[in-house]
């Protein structure tokens, strides 16, 4: 009777990285003894409103988010705070609507500039680039590829992207798209990919090609592309860690619903990290690997 | 059961027991019996709505009885599909037709039994000089390899008329295979049933044309509302057309194709059209184009325009109706130039056209008969705002059904739902309802019973003495001698001929619609 | 004309026979019991003003395609001239491209939601009639020329925007979204206020005859003079405006106009459509049916989220029961007629 | 039937007129020159073997299509059959859902290759089945029937897979997508094959002339002695297979199944068969058309990427080409005799 219920609310379930997300929450929320509203954005910021909307008239206790778009999302949040209800955000932060109870989050310019600035680290003596970006438009997309262009541009002399493409975060896509770069262009020495996904496709391509020694870099650190890294066929990933900021934010949601309890921070970010060869154990998921 | 059973020579082929057939709200057959035996030609003759098709389509299996019991050749017949009467034997020409208009007229004909090659595959050449010899026997020709879309009305009846024959066939049923052809196809169509009967083939036909049922039935059923109103045998001569009229409406027979008393026609030139050349369609490359037609038109006449299959009367009424492009030449009406680029222009200019082709060009099917007798007049039957004046739209329409007797269940019935006579005549009040300076009607009662017929030819009659000039195409050369003040005759996209009506005769229209073309014998 | 249609032509409205005579209605009516049943708070005025609020933006898509389908046409670039529309409503709401992610209530460059209402319904009227020229004129299929307007607009959206969103408007136009009449979301009555025009404009207007008849045979109604053409590319215009007006009032909503907004709208908007009883190949349908249709989807949607049914399996359930509707009404009309 | 068709009748062929009677094909013509002028590595053939691989897919399920629409049909459920096949076929190679992650070539709990591409196509030719069967059955029109497909399907392929991707397949099944005969990929040869075999029996069988007959016509074609319905239920077999097919030669392609396979193709393959010349109102059309299709968009797309032109601009240039080849060739056919 008196168990409470909190939203989690993901972009989209298409995703393995959100899959993962909202896994974390029910494991967390599990953990709690809390009830959990499952929310699937489906990629589209309507959808997700009307899942807020629908948590709100049955008063669910607290809202944990990982927003489809920051600014779309906003007014919906709003929305849930005037009613009273806390919400904590993941992954992407929300700006300029007051109250909201805490951010949890690693920010994807700050992942991509991580990804860029591990290719650079490779090759201190400059490199050809091909980049495959996520769906036009999408938030993550545009923020990636924001934290890439940080990083490169200023050295555009050393660093040449000559092959830049979106692949719709998808692997069939990426396999296409960067099979059409290396006919036109020959093979680069480092491919960065907005997401895992294209970076297997990439994966593909190349060794179709016999390309081996392409550097592969990779974002979200699914369990797939850690095999890969171990194998040797991704040259790195971007590490969000997605499980621990979905724990902490059903966390801070649930001390707060229970009994006021305020954050320790409003703010909690953790820095996103590149995950290669020689660190794979401070991957989250290395465990989901066999 | 039939009165003269009888008298049969041989076991019926075909028996119907006590067929009923009921619809929503309507019963199309009331307890019909009927029999057909082998070598004889059966006319099934009635009105309108009478029951007809819905009874030929029971017995091609197209739909299933409500009632009753159907014997074919000493058993029980039980069609759960077309596909199972065609198995027996039993052919059937639709009065819809039914060919596929996308495809050849070779696939047409020979849909679902393509002549196999080596490896079982489709021999297109051996498929497409069959059929070629299959539609010269109805003397038709052209290339096999034309989609069935690009042929007029009349061909593609001669197509399916082909296509029936070629199929081997105990039974032959013919739904109004005549309804849109001219004399010379009708007399081949005629000898080659002859022959069917001959070789001991049966044979049903429907038909509203009245001589030609009686030139060739051996025997007639006549059903009327749905139920037999008997039948009628050919005690040696032909059975007479009095007697056939008072069995389909129960009482005794007016006269038929009643010439209208000579009327005084009215002098003015309404239509005037000077060396009309319409441009070839390159998707029917094969169609006829006008070749400089002159004409003129007065007010308060009917001009009948006769001609073969194919002599470009269709082709006339849709350029001056602005359907078609016009290559070269001059219309005036009222003696002012005109140039109608789209039948909307032609429309506001007063001038209208029953088209041949009602189920493709004329008839919206599944919309209700209101919306369908209205949509030419939408201006007459809204406000200035655009709003539809309903009530207004409603007694118009309940004025013409009481003066054309168009039988219908209500103003929203889908017209798809009438019988073909009733169709024509809601699309004849489609145009009345315009009140235009000049109508042209292309083969205006196709598929009209004799009734409807005779109250179609009143109506143009009144039309015409209210001072509208009336251009009537029409295949059927009695009509065209009944109503016309004046008679054209057409040929290969050329007029070949002018007569007064009175003058006229079927003989020497043949000559001038033949002209240099040699009639050819029946084989 | 489905059958609502017909109901209501006869005068008296008898509910009972409405339901019975039109699957996907009684459809309708069976969930809403059972979502209630299930949870009570089912039918909190709130829920089912959420729900309203939901369906109004596809809703009014759906309208405007109703025309489209009617004359069997199709419109598939709806969902990108959504964004499109929302992008040029958003530029002119806030004066330029910028993003500045503000949300208060500022925005003193802009030209004001009027401005920006009418920029996003003229430029959606406008290419629906740029596509609509290209269907008659150059005699390509509805199909072609709106799948080529889909990656058209996207592609003009995103250039716009350069990729990203445009944000923060002023509470003005913010309340065409958000705001309340008495307790009525402000889309829900826009929702329905355009419905019954539509109703009106397509049963009781010489306009609305033309628009069945083209679709009902084309080669008949130009026969019949009417202007075939003009009518096919009014449809096309109808749409546009309506996609125009539902970006307007999806920005409002989320105060925010996004290059992706839209994506894969067409075919919920064709759904609810079709699902209403409107013939893909023209001529029967009507604007009742469209709106049962987007309510079916709607309610399906928020019903199932509500009592937390697992992603994976709504999409399960809501495809199956959107046949079954379908599959119901057509038993219903087959008992019926014959 | 599309000139191309008409062409090979007559049994020579002469490469001009047949290009000068199709736009679609014209403008591929066009487009591959212009391509190699701009840059000439384009023809290289590993650019070419490129494009075949890539069409390859989408092509192989366009070839199914092709019958659907011939009957004036439709399926949006492709994309996500797709999804399904491909994940069924994973969880046959793999020996079961558990996903084993490895990229390597070990896998050897599973059952082959060639029980993956069984159940693949069997349950591709099923789902198409039962679509199939509730379309003529239940008198769903095909639009409902399969859109309910699209989501009932991808909801599925979400519950077998949880959402993940299962990857990692042997080297045997792996050269169904990336081996070679020759210098020619697989995948290429499997669509070449598939489209010379659909083009047969389009073509050259009295089953491929019902499938127009009954697309024609549906009621003259039942009236004149066709089994309406099962013709109809076939074709929706057909294109399940194809799914089936594309999906396992996508995993062997990919390595790899994935939940998200598919999303979209429903339109890419559509558009593919409607550029082709096939009418949706069914009874006209080719397979010849349909590859041509296919190719003017893999080439477009592969082009445009060649050149590095920006993915927003792609959107538009690729739009607006669509309806130019198919406005082009309407021109050509209002022009020429035929
Ligand atoms: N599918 C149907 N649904 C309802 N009523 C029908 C249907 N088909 C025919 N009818 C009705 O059944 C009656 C008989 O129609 P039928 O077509 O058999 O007449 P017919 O004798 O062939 O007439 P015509 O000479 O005009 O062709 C008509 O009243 C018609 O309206
Ligand atoms: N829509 C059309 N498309 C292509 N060809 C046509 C079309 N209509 C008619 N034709 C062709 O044009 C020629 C003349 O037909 P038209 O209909 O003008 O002649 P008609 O004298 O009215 O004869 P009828 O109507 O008895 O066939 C015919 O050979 C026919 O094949
Ligand atoms: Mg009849
Ligand atoms: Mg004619």
């Amino acid at each position: 009777q008196d168990k409470l219920t909190i939203l989690g609310s993901v972009p989209s379930l298409g995703f393995p990285f959100f899959v993962h997300m909202l896994n974390q929450i029910k494991a967390e929320a599990q953990a709690q003894g809390v009830n959990l509203t499952e929310s699937d954005g489906q990629n589209s910021a309507p959808k997700q409103t009307a899942d807020i909307e629908a948590a709100l008239v049955q008063k669910v206790d607290a809202i944990v988010i990982s927003p489809l778009d920051v600014n779309a999302l906003a007014p919906a949040i709003e929305q849930a705070i005037q009613a009273g209800i806390p919400v904590v955000t993941i992954d992407r932060r929300v700006d300029g609507v007051e109250g909201i109870l805490a951010h949890v989050g690693a920010d994807n310019v700050k992942g991509g500039e991580a990804e860029a600035q591990a290719m650079v680290a490779a090759f201190p003596n400059g490199a050809k680039i091909f980049h495959l970006q996520g769906q036009p438009g999408a938030g993550p997309a545009i923020d990636r590829n924001k934290g890439v262009h940080n990083v490169l541009d200023p050295l555009k002399d050393k660093y040449q992207i000559i092959f830049e493409q979106t692949a719709n975060f998808a692997r069939a896509e990426a396999l296409s798209v960067t099979e059409a770069g290396l006919a036109a262009n020959g093979k680069p020495d480092a491919i960065i990919c907005a997401n895992d996904d294209m970076a297997l496709g990439a994966v593909e391509a190349c060794a179709a090609r016999n390309f081996t020694d392409v550097k592969i870099y990779g974002f979200d650190a699914l369990p797939e592309a850690l095999v890969a890294v171990r194998d040797g066929k991704l040259a790195g990933t971007v590490e969000q860690f997605p499980g621990e900021q979905s724990r902490t934010a059903v966390q801070i949601a649930v001390a707060f619903a229970k009994d006021k309890t305020e954050p320790k921070e409003k703010l909690v970010l953790l820095t996103p990290i590149v995950i290669g060869k020689d660190n794979l154990d401070k991957a989250e998921r290395l465990g989901e690997t066999k | 059961m039939a009165e003269d059973a009888a008298s049969s020579q041989s076991p019926a082929l075909l028996a119907v027991e006590g067929v009923t057939k009921r619809f929503a709200g309507v019963t199309a057959l009331s307890n019909v019996s009927l029999e057909v035996r082998p070598g004889e030609i059966l006319g099934l003759l009635g009105e309108n709505g009478a029951g007809k098709s819905t009874l030929l389509k029971i017995l091609s299996g197209v739909m299933p009885p409500s009632s009753g019991r159907i014997v074919f050749d000493g058993v029980e017949f039980n069609p759960h599909n077309p596909q199972d009467a065609k198995r027996l034997g039993i052919v059937t020409i639709y009065q819809e037709l039914s060919l596929i208009p996308t495809l050849t007229v070779a696939e047409n004909i020979f849909i679902g039994r393509a002549p196999l090659g080596p490896l079982g595959l489709v021999s297109w050449r051996k498929m497409e000089e069959d059929s070629r010899a299959i539609i010269a026997r109805v003397g038709l020709d052209l290339d096999p390899a034309t989609p069935v879309s690009a042929l007029s009305v009349a061909e593609q009846q001669l197509v399916e008329i082909a296509r029936a024959l070629s199929l081997k066939s105990r039974l032959i049923i013919m739904d109004e295979p005549t309804s849109a052809l001219t004399e010379t196809e009708v007399q081949k169509l005629m000898s080659i049933m002859d022959r069917l009967r001959k070789d001991g083939v049966a044979i049903m036909f429907v038909t509203h044309r009245l001589e030609e049922a009686s030139a060739i039935c051996d025997r007639m059923t006549v059903l009327r509302d749905g139920r037999l109103a008997g039948h009628l045998d050919r005690e040696g001569g032909p059975i007479k057309l009095p007697k056939i009229i008072e069995k389909m409406v129960g009482r005794a027979a007016s006269e038929l194709y009643a010439r209208p008393t000579q009327r005084d026609v009215a002098g003015d030139i309404r239509l005037s059209v000077r060396g009309l050349r319409t441009v070839r369609d390159p998707q029917a490359p094969h169609a006829i184009v006008l070749e400089g037609v002159d004409l003129d038109l007065k007010a308060g006449e009917i001009l009948g325009v006769a001609g073969l299959v194919g002599s470009g009367r269709t082709e006339l009424a849709r350029a001056i109706f602005g359907a078609d492009r016009i290559a070269a030449g001059t219309i005036a009406l009222d003696g002012k130039p005109i140039a109608p680029e789209t039948p909307a222009d032609a429309i506001r200019l007063g001038i209208g056209l029953v088209p041949e082709d009602r189920k493709h060009q004329a008839i919206f099917a599944a919309l209700g008969i209101l919306t369908n007798f209205s949509i030419a007049a939408l201006g007459r039957y809204s406000n200035a705002a655009g709003f539809m004046t309903e009530r207004r739209e409603r007694e118009a329409l309940a004025s013409y059904r009481k003066t054309l007797s168009i039988r219908m269940a209500s103003p929203e019935q889908p017209i798809e739902g009438l019988s073909g006579g009733n169709q024509q005549k809601v699309i004849l009040a489609r145009w009345l309802a315009r009140d235009p300076k000049v109508l042209i009607v292309d083969e205006p009662t196709r598929g009209v019973d004799v009734g409807a017929k005779a109250e179609v030819h009143q109506i143009l009659v009144q039309l015409a003495a209210r001072g509208i000039a009336i251009m009537m195409i029409s295949s059927e050369l009695p009509e065209v001698l009944a109503v016309s003040d004046r008679i054209v005759t057409m040929r290969r996209g050329r007029i070949t001929g002018e007569m007064p009506g009175i003058e006229a005769t079927e003989e020497k229209l043949m000559e001038l619609m033949a002209l240099d073309q040699k009639q050819e014998a029946i084989p | 004309m489905s059958s609502t249609t017909e109901q209501s032509q006869r005068g008296g409205i008898n509910v009972a026979r409405l339901l019975m005579s039109f699957g996907p209605l009684m459809f309708l009516a069976v969930l809403i019991v059972v979502f209630t049943v299930l949870k009570p708070s089912f039918i909190d005025p709130i829920n089912i003003f959420n729900i309203m609020r939901q369906i109004s933006i596809t809703g009014l898509i759906a309208l405007g395609m109703t025309f489209v389908i009617l004359t069997a046409g199709i419109d598939l670039s709806v969902g990108s001239l959504l964004a499109f529309c929302g992008m040029v409503a958003a530029v002119v709401a806030k004066g330029g491209t910028a993003n500045t992610l503000s949300l208060s209530t500022s925005g003193t460059q802009g030209y004001g939601w009027f401005a920006a209402l009418l920029a996003a319904v003229v430029v959606g009227a406008l290419a629906g009639g740029v596509q609509g020229f290209a269907i008659t004129r150059l005699k390509v299929p509805p199909f072609v020329v709106t799948l080529g307007g889909l990656t058209v607009f996207r592609g003009l959206t995103l250039t716009i925007s350069n990729g990203g969103p445009i944000s923060g408007f002023d509470a003005s136009m913010r309340w065409f979204g958000t705001g309340l009449i008495g307790p009525v979301p402000v889309p829900a009555i826009i929702f329905a206020a355009a419905a019954i025009l539509c109703h009106i404009v397509l049963r009781y207007t010489r306009y609305g005859r033309a628009v069945y008849a083209v679709g009902g045979n084309a080669e008949a109604a130009r026969l019949s003079g009417l202007r075939v053409d003009r009518i096919l590319i009014s449809v096309y215009v109808i749409v546009g405006f309506f996609a125009g007006l539902a970006a307007f009032v999806l920005s409002a909503r989320l105060n925010s106009s996004e290059a992706v907004a839209g994506i894969g709208y067409e075919l919920t908007v064709i759904s609810a459509v079709v699902i209403g009883g409107t013939s893909l190949f023209g001529g029967i349908g009507s604007v009742g049916g469209t709106v049962v249709g987007a309510a079916l989807i709607g309610v399906l949607q928020n019903g199932l989220q509500f009592n937390n049914v697992s992603s994976y399996t709504q999409s399960i359930v809501i495809g199956l029961i959107l046949i079954l509707a379908v599959a119901f009404d057509r038993w219903l009309k087959s008992r019926v007629r014959r």
